[in-house]
């Protein structure tokens, strides 16, 4: 019924129509909106800043001044407002839901830790002021380097390097210029087969080449193949620890003695240390590099790809090799030496400036935050939630290893055997479910691999709603019902992708349709 | 552990579940000797309002570049972000995102990826960019690293008058895998001892633009000299707003051009997360390093974005990458992007000639001092002043009395006694002509005093 | 095709499911997420902060200490962040697509005002420390008063109301107390049919009658019954203009003399000030008091329902009734005055404190970014969208009058005639389309009202996509595609919700299912 | 102007479109006398950094509360508040939404209400709770207006330690419309007092609790007396924080409770905005001011939420609406909520007990002072100290001294010689045991003095 000013005063009978016939004009549906691309929108007149006027002047360019058009497009602000804020509606996050990406430790990201690095005496600082002005700046690296150091139990530390795989070169080059102190001119890294595709190509930029060890059939390095391997003219072993298939080398120090006894080094990949941080000491296990993932175990946001951060800790034998700047405690405070010193034995410098100072001052927020009894207690969390998850679908998935895992668990494809269901449909049909997938077909040693890392920041209840969905979805596989599989996802807002288009017929970039004006 | 949802009766339930009685249980692997039985000594968790207690002070400790006049570069600048960048970039879908492995849910990230992609070609006047590499001294070891790969050649020649820890990162980066020669910076301000320098096993030459010292020059004549020799120009922009003022490196004939982008929407974070930029030729792109974004179609026709060209990455190629590189440098690429969509065409010049007209106008002041001179014929924002006092006395001098008055050239050439007399001095859109008048009566005593 | 490792390498031919018959596991569908409420999710041991311990110690709380439960749910803060965030991703916002609700002004949010609003120096300071430390804030509100009073003409300012309903009670207080001065008891109000809700209900609140005038067929108040309303009982007029169908009040300034002539003041409701900010003063035009829609004309954002600011001018026959407290020079710089004194005419004080200072900063960091002449340019931008969209709609729907409007356009639903399809319908089908509703019923004076405001913050790209997606619902309410109405929205988190339900069994809270322990 | 999307093109392609040839043409119902010809007198626009600078000086002129010991309360009140709370109030969804009018697509706004709605009824110990008013003292208006109508008498009690500014406006909203009697400060220290005032046309008896000078008191008996005369309990709380330490006022029969949630979630602001809470009875609800949020089932039969029992408000009722209230505090109800989640039972009531802890230990050492004393039996966080000089002097002396040291009562009270004496003194959880020392000791040197 309408009242006087055709207000409907009761409730209609909703009206139905079917989904699937329905198309919008505007594209959109409902709150899930399409974007184009800010070419597509804006153009080379709008702008969204107000600038100072600038006068008449006579320029000294020498003679360079850019004439054609750039061809960049602008856009008013409340237009790139928007059209940012639409683009993100479009992404998954972990601030949305479990991310369960294996070997990426996707955990929650604290808000207190991007305000304080905002602060202004710590975000809005260069690189290159007077030392006297930066000494808070220099404690906030003096203190992480400190945290680092005792979490790992190694004396020495390398703080610049800007991601884990920046780490692994680190170490490598402070490994290999060790040899090349001692004379020696080894070859050969080993790396487990299942190791991340970083190691080796980290090994490769050091002029190495790279031996891989099989796994055994319980997934871990092959000890006697490995002890097979070692000889004088093996540089370093690179080994995950936990590795990547979520289980811990029970025989790690075995592995560092058999390294260090034929005169090479043992460098740990420390991506998955979020499962031993507080519980175990890298240094107690005779490792003589790690890299440690800010982004990864402290937090730091993963920002759709990075920044990260990567500092290294150093054993005794490989301090002198690190790389320059490092921090000094001085006579006026905290220093920094810049510069290769004469005859210092560093190796060189990895960055200009001091490595990634807004991820350390986060991850030190975190640490700070949990201390030294809320870091262990995050190790164990995480282990704790992967058992869990690997003890609930055990039964209806193909768990790979038997026995506790860490921080990860690791199934394969054999549960889908049959029913023409590939790893990669099985995860995407997860993003119907609302979920990120877990990470697939990594690591190399089982086949359709499915690594499912919860990290400690998911409680049970979430938990339990995954696990729910994933048996469900594991049911329908069973029951046959492939559709729901090989044309996943059908709610998120593209369907599968062509990515062998894209990788046949590259358009990497936008061009004006008629005629690209933008090259002078 | 307010960031710890598991309860007491959570972990004992799920333990049972789990089917042991105590989490070390689930640490078996590990050595006995290795698991320790009590927290490492470290300080016990805090609460919030305490680590921010802890962060202002250490943060107090510091002099932040916008409570005084500031002339500070040298590789970094200090330029004004829109706020809306700041607050875009901590929206939690694009800051708690990993790479977009999953286009069907990452369409956020890799559009905005895509539009960075072309603004960073359009500004360099290349053809196409990757995602991003750490920062501007890491792409430009990787540069040399892909001349190498490229032209299946050893040698690289580095100028001298690009930025000295630039030249040390390549020189580490290349370490065991290429010949690096870098030519006296003073040699260079001639295009011509560049070019005497190239051989047959040269790779590429490496200039900066505008360079280390503020210059400006023109490398079209180089570019032609390396391509005769089948080799590669690679040039390197450390303020890559000076694009928007003089023509690009692609006119000039650029091969690979490389820059730190942190001037466009990052801060100065006391060096570190900048944003590394690679642009490159197209028939280059199979060697280029890093992550790459690309266009598609999804399974209904819809366009859509995906990271792409993979097969380059050590992800799939494992020791055959081009490159090392997995995490890069993601959110400030974001930033970059949103930044530069706010300024368009018509801003980005803007600023451009802002940046210049006020770098003129010190010059022009600080000429006037007796004894000052500034070394530069060109420049762009920055430039190089000799002084007739020791330049870093100078600086600590000028501190004390709240001004940063730029970067000392020995605090980067340490071992050059000639230099000590210099310094780099820049000027942004967020220098005002009062904090110029500063920097120039605060000379002037110091060098009567 | 599969890899060894059980890769896909080749692209799938997707199958398809009906959408229709599609539920998942979880009830989410992609990125739309559901979301329970957190009594549902936590409980009243877990907790998202840590404090500092407190020790054993002897309590004065006079033995009120609270003994039973009292209920509250906590989160830890990995899912309180994940529950809010969802909760976000449910609602239409102004960062996601043109929200053309019509005497709401919905525009752009700049973020350098959320920015400058909490600098420690602005957001955190009491507002009863001592004035020597606070001048910087009594800055801010000196110099926003300045600004309103210059854009509107007027003499004097009331800082204090919190939003515009409280700008008019402030308004006709000092009408009231103007009047009592007088020695008049005078007992009416009277204000236009189309009047927004809060005019009458202040006016009760004041104890007056209101006295409802009628509009003319062309929307604006009918002047003749105007006059015949007036009379010594009638103590204002409360006129909106631009008035609430979109239009300027053309006889304005006649309505102001005959108001004055028998003694009577002229209240002017200035919600939509943005139709005319910088090209007309209010004082121009006779008006006695005016409130100011800061969450309108001056962007600070709505919040979904507030915090807003209600500032207000007063002619100089007001001036002496304003309100405590106000900002005064004072000899070592400014003063409040916080205090009736002594034969003061002040009327009272509307709120504790001083007003709305956290939105006070971000109107004048809007004011100042456009400066004069960008905020005629606000004015004449709103006014030019507005005409632009109705004159691209006017020939299938039905404009209610003629001729230009202001900064918002109406229709009816004369051009739904006959189709079975309301107004409501008309707006949910709006949602599907990806665009938030108009105003609907309101104003009372056309049948099924439709007030579109679109504001300045709008491109042209932007109002082009809003006016096809309009047409083309227009086109099918035509041809009778009437569920695409009736049966709206099909897209949105939720379908149509049952009001009537809502009202007629209210549950206002969540009860815990099993008997409710938390009052004690 | 950067936050104008319109270009020059645009606006004459639109006015085209319309039919008019100038901007001013669609004026032309304006008088003409009227319509300006040229900009008033303003200054011009502004880019984003000097809008930016403008108010960093005006910042810069004000003492924020953190930078210092600081004791101030009086209604207002410092509490951390978790960078959670202000990251997510700011996700443009929940900042820029409009009042949840369509709830299909407002599901976010409206659960966070229905969330808080249930969080102040539990913490007030009532039935249910409206989605907010603007202030507490707003809120306190609004309660006597309610009382009246629900009761249909004109008289209205308030007790003399309701916090001074609220009297003033209840006094100020009820003007046209109510009684009030003030009873004085001094004699409601019996509750018997007060219910000796109580008569057949009194309509409600407004208490505050904790009282305004920090006092505490069990009202059940007033409100026994009360409903023997069919009249109300209007309880008044101030600091919220406090319901975490003591009784409900729901558990001691109050009608109506009204609070001002600021101390949750919201920052000092200068006073505003901060978010007033209004709880009440179920069967009151219908005489309640404000919007509320209910729950209901959408067309597919899933659960819900939308605002309600609108029938009550101005937008449908017009001039016999319950209040005239509109736009509310809807954002920092949000900040509350979600503060309020964070601390959940335990941490609320932890929070609660730290304050109180730290109140104590401040009032034990004042108390050691020759010449102070704390002049309450009973408090929570804030207490009412004698001293034996002038408190507002000793104020502005401590201000010198870098201590904001509590607030003086003839701030409040300027006419009241009595009381030229005393402070307010409010500690929270932000207050350090040093800070502490601090106020001691700088008290004794002023005493000394
Ligand atoms: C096991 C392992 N090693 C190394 C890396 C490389 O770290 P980053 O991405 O920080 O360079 C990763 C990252 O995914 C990893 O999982
Ligand atoms: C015409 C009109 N008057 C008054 C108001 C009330 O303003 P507020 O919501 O700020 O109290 C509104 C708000 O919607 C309005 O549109």
């Amino acid at each position: 019924m309408l009242n006087k000013q055709g207000r409907q005063t009761d409730i209609v009978n909703l009206t139905e129509l079917s989904q699937d016939s329905f198309t919008t004009h505007s594209g959109n549906k409902g709150l899930e909106q399409g974007e184009l691309l800010i070419y597509e929108i804006g153009d080379t007149e709008r702008t969204g800043v107000d600038l100072e006027e600038v006068g008449e002047f006579k320029d000294r360019l020498g003679g360079l001044t850019r004439g054609h058009e750039i061809g960049l497009a602008g856009l008013s602000e409340p237009e790139a407002m928007r059209h940012y804020t639409r683009l993100s509606r479009m992404n998954y996050a972990i601030d949305m839901g479990l991310y369960p990406l294996g070997s990426c430790t996707m955990k929650h990201n604290p808000r207190v830790n991007e305000k304080v690095a905002r602060l202004p005496g710590l975000g809005d600082i260069h690189p290159l002021q007077p030392l006297s002005t930066v000494q808070g700046a220099l404690e906030v690296m003096d203190r992480l380097a400190h945290w680092l150091k005792t979490l790992t139990g190694m004396p020495a530390i390398a703080m610049s390097p800007k991601a884990g795989a920046h780490g692994e070169l680190c170490g490598l080059m402070a490994i290999r210029a060790a040899l090349d102190k001692r004379g020696e001119n080894r070859s050969i890294v080993l790396a487990p087969e299942s190791a991340h595709g970083t190691n080796p190509a980290t090994a490769s930029l050091c002029g190495y080449k790279v031996k891989s060890i099989p796994a055994t059939e319980d997934g871990h390095v092959d000890l006697a193949a490995l002890k097979d391997a070692l000889g004088p003219d093996v540089a370093a072993i690179m080994l995950t620890n936990p590795n990547t298939c979520g289980l811990f080398e029970r025989d790690v120090i075995e592995i560092a003695e058999a390294i260090h006894d034929i005169g090479g080094y043992f460098y740990c990949d420390g991506a998955n240390f979020n499962a031993i941080v507080g519980k175990v000491r890298p240094g107690d296990l005779g490792v003589d590099a790690m890299h440690i993932n800010l982004h990864k175990t402290f937090s730091t946001p993963h920002g759709g790809g990075g920044p990260g951060a990567g500092p290294v800790v150093l054993s005794e034998a490989l301090a002198p090799f690190a790389p320059v700047p490092y921090v000094v405690h001085g006579k006026d405070g905290f220093s920094l030496v810049e510069h290769l010193e004469e005859g210092s034995d560093s190796f060189g410098r990895m960055t200009a400036f001091h490595g990634q100072m807004g991820m350390n001052i986060r991850a030190l927020a975190f640490m700070m935050s949990h201390g030294s009894d809320g870091l262990a207690r995050v190790a164990e969390d995480s282990v704790l939630n992967a058992n869990y998850v690997m003890a609930s679908l055990s039964d209806v998935m193909t768990a790979s290893f038997d026995g506790p895992c860490m921080h990860e668990c690791l199934f394969d494809d054999r549960f889908l055997n049959g029913s023409g269901i590939a790893t990669l449909d099985f995860a995407k049909a997860m993003i119907d479910e609302g979920y990120h997938p877990m990470t697939m077909y990594f690591p190399l040693v089982v086949h359709g691999a499915m690594l499912i890392e919860p990290t400690e920041s998911e409680s049970k209840q979430s938990l339990d709603q995954f696990i729910g969905s994933l048996r469900h979805l594991v049911a329908e596989a069973k029951a046959g019902n492939k559709e729901l599989f090989s044309g996943a996802p059908y709610l998120a807002p593209l369907r599968r992708l062509d990515e062998t288009l894209a990788a046949r017929k590259p358009v990497l970039r936008w061009i004006k349709p008629e005629g690209n004006g933008e090259n002078e | 552990m307010r960031y710890l949802p598991l309860s007491h009766d959570d972990r004992s339930q799920m333990l049972d579940k789990i089917g042991v009685s105590h989490i070390d249980d689930l640490f078996r692997d590990v050595p006995k000797s290795a698991l320790l039985k009590k927290p490492v000594d470290l300080p016990s968790h805090m609460s919030e309002m305490q680590v921010d207690r802890n962060f202002r002070h250490m943060a107090e400790k510091n002099i932040p570049a916008g409570s005084h006049p500031f002339f500070c570069g040298a590789g970094a600048y200090r330029h004004y972000v829109p706020s809306t960048v700041d607050y875009m970039i901590q929206r939690g879908e694009f800051l708690t995102a990993y790479t977009p492995y999953q286009p069907e849910i990452s369409q956020g990230t890799l559009q905005a990826l895509f539009e960075f992609q072309t603004q960073v070609a359009q500004i360099t006047g290349m053809e196409v960019a990757n995602a991003s590499m750490y920062d501007g001294s890491t792409a430009c070891g990787e540069a040399v690293l892909m001349a190498r790969r490229a032209t299946r050649k050893k040698k690289s020649i580095l100028s001298g008058t690009l930025h000295p820890q630039y030249i040390e990162v390549v020189k580490t980066a290349t370490k065991y895998t290429d010949d690096i020669a870098v030519v006296n910076a003073i040699d260079t301000y001639s295009v011509d001892t560049l070019i005497d320098q190239i051989d047959d096993d040269t790779n590429c030459v490496v200039v900066q633009y505008p360079d280390f010292f503020g210059n400006l020059q023109d490398y079209s004549k180089l570019a032609d000299a390396l391509h005769a020799k089948k080799a590669l120009l690679v040039v390197v922009v450390t303020e890559i707003v000076s694009l928007g003022a003089v023509r690009s490196p692609g006119s000039m004939g650029a091969d690979i051009v490389v820059g730190e982008g942190q001037s466009i929407g990052n801060g100065l974070s006391f060096g570190g997360p900048y944003v590394g930029l690679f642009a490159t030729r197209q028939k280059l792109v199979r060697t280029m390093p890093g992550r790459v974004c690309g266009e598609t179609v999804d399974g209904d026709g819809k366009r859509g974005y995906v990271l792409t060209l993979s097969t380059r990455e050590q992800h799939i190629r494992r020791e055959k990458a081009t490159s090392n590189i997995c995490t890069n440098a993601g959110l400030c690429t974001l930033a970059f992007t949103i930044h530069m969509t706010l300024l368009g065409e018509k801003g980005f010049r803007h600023l451009a000639r802002l940046n210049h007209s006020k770098a003129v106008k010190l010059a022009d002041k600080l000429s006037t001092l007796d004894g000052v001179e500034v070394l530069n014929d060109s420049f762009f924002n920055e430039f190089t002043v000799s002084l007739p006092i020791d330049a870093t006395e100078a600086i600590e001098n000028m501190t004390a009395k709240q001004i940063l008055g730029g970067v000392p050239l020995s605090r980067l050439y340490p071992n050059d006694a000639s230099l000590k007399n210099q310094m780099l001095v820049a000027v942004t859109e967020t220098v005002t002509e009062e904090d110029m008048d500063r920097l120039v009566s605060e000379l002037k005593e110091l060098i009567n005093a």
